[in-house]
């Protein structure tokens, strides 16, 4: 074995390492560095960052199908495993107290979904396929979990850029949602109290609601039930009291390692050819859309409800609608605090929050219906 | 291609919608129908919340909507409502410290989004 | 697209909706409530009630082999993994010394395993099979993940029924076994005071123990080996002292997901047309006859003792020798406790009841080997 | 059929009854051979339980055993028994609260099983 | 069923019972022993050698493909997962920033690896093939995980022996080491006392420094990058600051499961045919000669340093360079104190430990490109 | 077969240091270029270990180091590093207790080893 066989096999590393993987590892650092620096969704963004680096480094062999990522891919992400037990444990710690106790507030949750539809008619317009516009409207969504399972059956080559937007998104809500709060709703708007005296919940009612809530949804929507039977089923794990052991299994280790390989997976997807196209910024560009679309709708339709309600509910409470739970239902409370000190909406705010989460959820179940029935 | 994504946001905003009311229909039902009758709501067993005792971690705790949903007392509500803010700007910076396992299920959700908000939400608000 | 085509993929969900479904979907409802107001083995039935739930709502594509429910079946029913992982953690949490002080008590956890071949030959009357037959007997094993890995083996097919009375009767040790104790034993029996004076065991003892019984019973009964070797290993990672880490992680994360898992899956299979049927009429009767006919056989034999030790052994310690642990064993402490305040049987009781743990898993794989054998 | 049925539960019991007797004096042999020399009993290695800090929460601890295996003290064993039986009540309905790991296990098993006595055993001892 | 037909089917595991099986249920017994008796690396020796019991014990079948322990190496060895799930783990609880605050001691990570090609060269001139020679070696990587890795690539079938050496001679560090060191130091040379007034270490730079090894070494040896990427990306998890909870999984329910489950599947190979020849006899052998010839190379190497600093840095630390963290730093830094009460080099002696855990990695990981491209 | 596995040692060593040698180009850029800015270092968010809770229990804490890294004071430096020495001692003999996750962490890899140090290690140091 003389040195002319080894150079080359020294320097292989090197030799396969093309421009689009550096470009790549630096998006990678850039993900770590808003995960650790700012704080965006740190639990996700890491380890798609991390998981990024690894996709980008030649002839490591680990996204190949016997790779390591290769086969967590194949066990969480082809069975759609990990998006599912994530929600078991996001199940676990919602409370739909609020909701229960002020069930008309559940419309927010429908019109916060507007964003999806939105955005894929506009991707649509762009030049995407069906498919993959669809997958694209879902980051409107507003909920990883959702995001991920609904682009996972109908465009698994979006995956990562879709995950990317979803994440990095939902971190910038408090900048992305409070300039049009200000532009959408007037002071007067903004400072209308809201009476909070609903009626107590009985425990009776938590219980049986997530039940309820999966076969209703179940029978209504098909598509839907994985996702909302899973976010059901963690809550059920919370509020029967009786099943400690697993309420915290779920909201711990089950949730936890789910997370950290659905995200090092997600990232491994990440490499340059699949990444580094124009496809991709529009994919940024549009989850943007989305956010906004969103928020736009829920807070127009906040007014509505205002207007319908003689002045009882602040249009704040609309913009909580599109989900991102727990952030953009505390959010909507914050700014109405700005405008008023005294003014108290959170348990209003959190109510639609909620009812987002539900809305997020079916409309990505009806979403994958309509969609996988025409394509 | 445009007319079959407009048809498909006006079924599935309309699905949604119907979805949604359906679900309405459902909570007002279930919060009707299993409402404790007056007195039981005292009992330990039926109050909200005194089941799980990881309620006091948790973002919107039904422990303590239920504390004053049977009361109009607003004063109180927004003394609560105030203090249960600052409750969780603490939680979601108390996150170096070993906190319970649910406490840090919220550093995860809440924590950093919390913090987040106290930052950004101010820098914006001051613009 | 228009409404004739979209109308019939909106209501499939309730055109595919049968009365099957429907019952079974109370089925379900009915297990978790069980689970919630009256905690019979919340753990295991509530995962199983909705998982019945999940495998009643149409297309939804949950029980699919692609489906969450199909991927958990595959990775910890066919594999049997979910059972023998709850055994790790079982045997973590069972202490053997008290058997270990008194081992004349282990024969008490022979006796009560009558009930499993008493079962079987009734369930051959009642027409069964001879595989189906044995599947139902270990109903009688009155050990969870015992009938499961069993049932697994010979009789998947009745994996739902015999999982469900498992679970549930075992709830209902104690309002079965007090009136046959009564029936059975005299009150002077019940009175019997037992000396406690059993010799010191050591550390050593309490190593070895473990894996000694693992060799002994695997080349006695091969193939109780996976149960009774992973039971073994659990509480020999608990007496060792030295692998707290291992130790915690079988009595918490491996057993709490495994439970979790198995409840959803067991549920799972469900179906209508699997579980509305006579057969599972004749199962749940026959299950409850198992765990009648083992009491009623563990009294007996405790009776025997009883007579032949010279009145030094209080008969009511065979009823805690039909395994249930470790309910079965305080059951018959408390019971005796009724008689006289002053007679402290809860070593004896736990000792037997020990036994019966052991008992039930080599009666479990003597069963597989003889019917595997002839069917 | 039935007679294979009859014949499996012969030869089925009478080799579960093998290999209990064999197990016992399996157990009798190890509870002989490895017994602690006189004084040795004392040392914190071979004193059972004394490894395992788990014990103190575990339904049945060779710690609680051996506390008073060594003595004859009849009362001393009914009062620590009595002591037990209390704990585990107390455990049982613990659960609410944050309770370390090991108690939670007991809560499974033991826990919800204690109650159902407590509850059922009663009103069937009432009866 | 006649008793002729019976008594053969009772006496099966017997008859299937070798003397081999009795023997390798000994080294089992003997491993458990060591285990905690000894507390020889409980958490790997005691589940191996309850492995080695299992797979000893005939017709148990839990060796095979679809028996528990079969599932479990196809998911866990096969895939190389279990290894590289305890790196994640074991990367979360290693600190850099003494190594960082002295960059140079990371060339005695580089002498520590010489042991792994003294003992191929010797392997070799024993007999064994190049591929199993490699693997035998990096027993000498003194790095559990490591030597796995590279023997499930290299040569499964020497799996157990070269796993066994591993795990047992690295407990007996603190009795291999001390003498070679006394041998080849002089007293005057063990109570150099070295400054310790490193630069002050930035968070920055403890977050930066994982991602940049992942990256360069990923480049250098992308063979290595797998056990390397791990190992770094549970360092980022810890050092972040920022995912607390996924910290706290890799500490825990990761690396405790896989930890658990690598042990039973590693002891489950050690079937009689397989472990009981001479060559595990040479193997044991050869891998107390790497952790010897690392212990040398690492010694000579700081004596080098020694002078060439003129006298500034004390060779003890050498002897950490083998990896095998955190026992041989700490082990220096106390022999170095025996000499003189007031010498401190605990810091530098943990730098060279933590060095020579990358060193271990990357040599384990240019080990296996040199031969994979031999072979 | 032999001169085979003597090249491969040649390569392996070398390219074992020639990777190293990277390695320590590595860490001295990184140490300098990242290196806080004076009076920084005293800032919560930049001062190392500060950020993880966990470090009081880890090993060798960058917590401690950073301590006294500042500071010349030997005889500081000495005090502290027997004070760790001896809390890793207490950390390994106390796995018993219910320890927190991390001191269990430790008690795996270091606490039996650093025990089997203190036996053997002095066994070894009386021959
Ligand atoms: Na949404
Ligand atoms: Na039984
Ligand atoms: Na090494």
């Amino acid at each position: 074995m003389d040195i002319f066989v080894l150079l080359p096999e020294l320097l292989k590393g090197f030799t396969h390492f093309t421009p689009g993987n550096a470009v790549m590892i630096g998006v990678g650092a850039a993900l770590i560095y808003l995960a650790i620096a700012k704080e965006y969704e740190p639990v996700l963004l890491l380890p798609i960052g991390f998981g990024c680096i690894l996709a980008n480094i030649p002839l490591a062999g680990m996204t190949a199908a016997e790779g390591m990522m290769g086969v967590l891919y194949k066990a969480g992400i082809s069975s759609e495993l990990f998006p599912l037990l994530i929600f078991i444990g996001v199940g676990a710690m919602i409370d739909f107290s609020p909701l229960l106790a002020q069930p008309k507030l559940v419309l927010l949750g429908a019109a916060g979904q507007f964003g999806i539809f939105g955005t894929l008619i506009l991707a649509v317009l762009l030049g995407f396929p069906l498919n993959q516009a669809a997958s694209i409207g879902v980051i409107g969504a507003i909920d990883g979990p959702t995001s991920i399972f609904v682009a996972t059956k109908l465009a698994p080559e979006l995956l990562a850029p879709i995950a990317v937007a979803a994440y990095s998104y939902m971190s910038l809500i408090p900048i992305i949602q409070p300039p049009l709060m200000k532009l959408l709703t007037t002071k007067k708007e903004r400072m209308i109290r809201m009476e909070y005296a609903p009626r107590p919940i009985s425990q009776r009612t938590l219980v049986v609601f997530p039940i309820a809530i999966t076969v209703v949804v179940g029978l209504l929507v098909p598509e839907a039930t994985p996702l909302i039977s899973m976010l059901m089923l963690g809550n059920l794990l919370k509020v029967s009291g009786v099943v400690d052991r697993l309420n915290k299994a779920a909201q711990n280790e089950i949730i936890n390692i789910a997370t950290l390989f659905l995200g090092l997976v997600v990232g491994a997807t990440m490499t340059a050819s699949a990444f580094l196209n124009w496809g991709t910024g529009k994919i940024m560009l549009l989850g943007l859309l989305a956010f906004a679309l969103d928020t736009v709708a829920g807070l127009l339709f906040g007014k509505l409800m205002a207007f319908l309600s003689g002045g009882k509910i602040n249009p704040l409470i609309g913009a909580a609608g599109i989900s991102a739970f727990p952030m953009a239902g505390r959010l909507a409370a914050r700014v109405a605090q700005d405008e008023d000190f005294e003014n108290f909406i959170l348990m209003h705010a959190m109510g639609a929050n909620t009812a987002g989460q539900l809305g997020s959820v079916m409309a990505g179940g009806i979403l994958l219906a309509i969609v996988s029935h025409l394509v | 291609m445009l007319m079959t994504s407009l048809w498909i946001t006006l079924a599935g905003m309309g699905i949604v919608f119907g979805t949604i009311l359906a679900l309405w229909g459902l909570m007002a039902a279930l919060a009707g129908l299993l409402a404790d009758k007056p007195g039981a709501a005292d009992s330990p067993e039926s109050a909200p919340g005194s089941r799980y005792g990881l309620e006091k971690h948790t973002p919107t705790g039904s422990a303590r909507r239920s504390a004053y949903s049977t009361s109009e007392d607003k004063a109180k509500a927004a003394a609560l409502a105030v203090a249960v803010a600052l409750a969780e700007q603490e939680t979601s910076t108390a996150r170096p410290l070993p906190v319970p396992p649910t406490a840090l299920v919220s550093a995860w959700q809440l924590g950093m989004r919390t913090r987040q908000m106290t930052q950004k939400g101010e820098r914006v608000n001051r613009s």
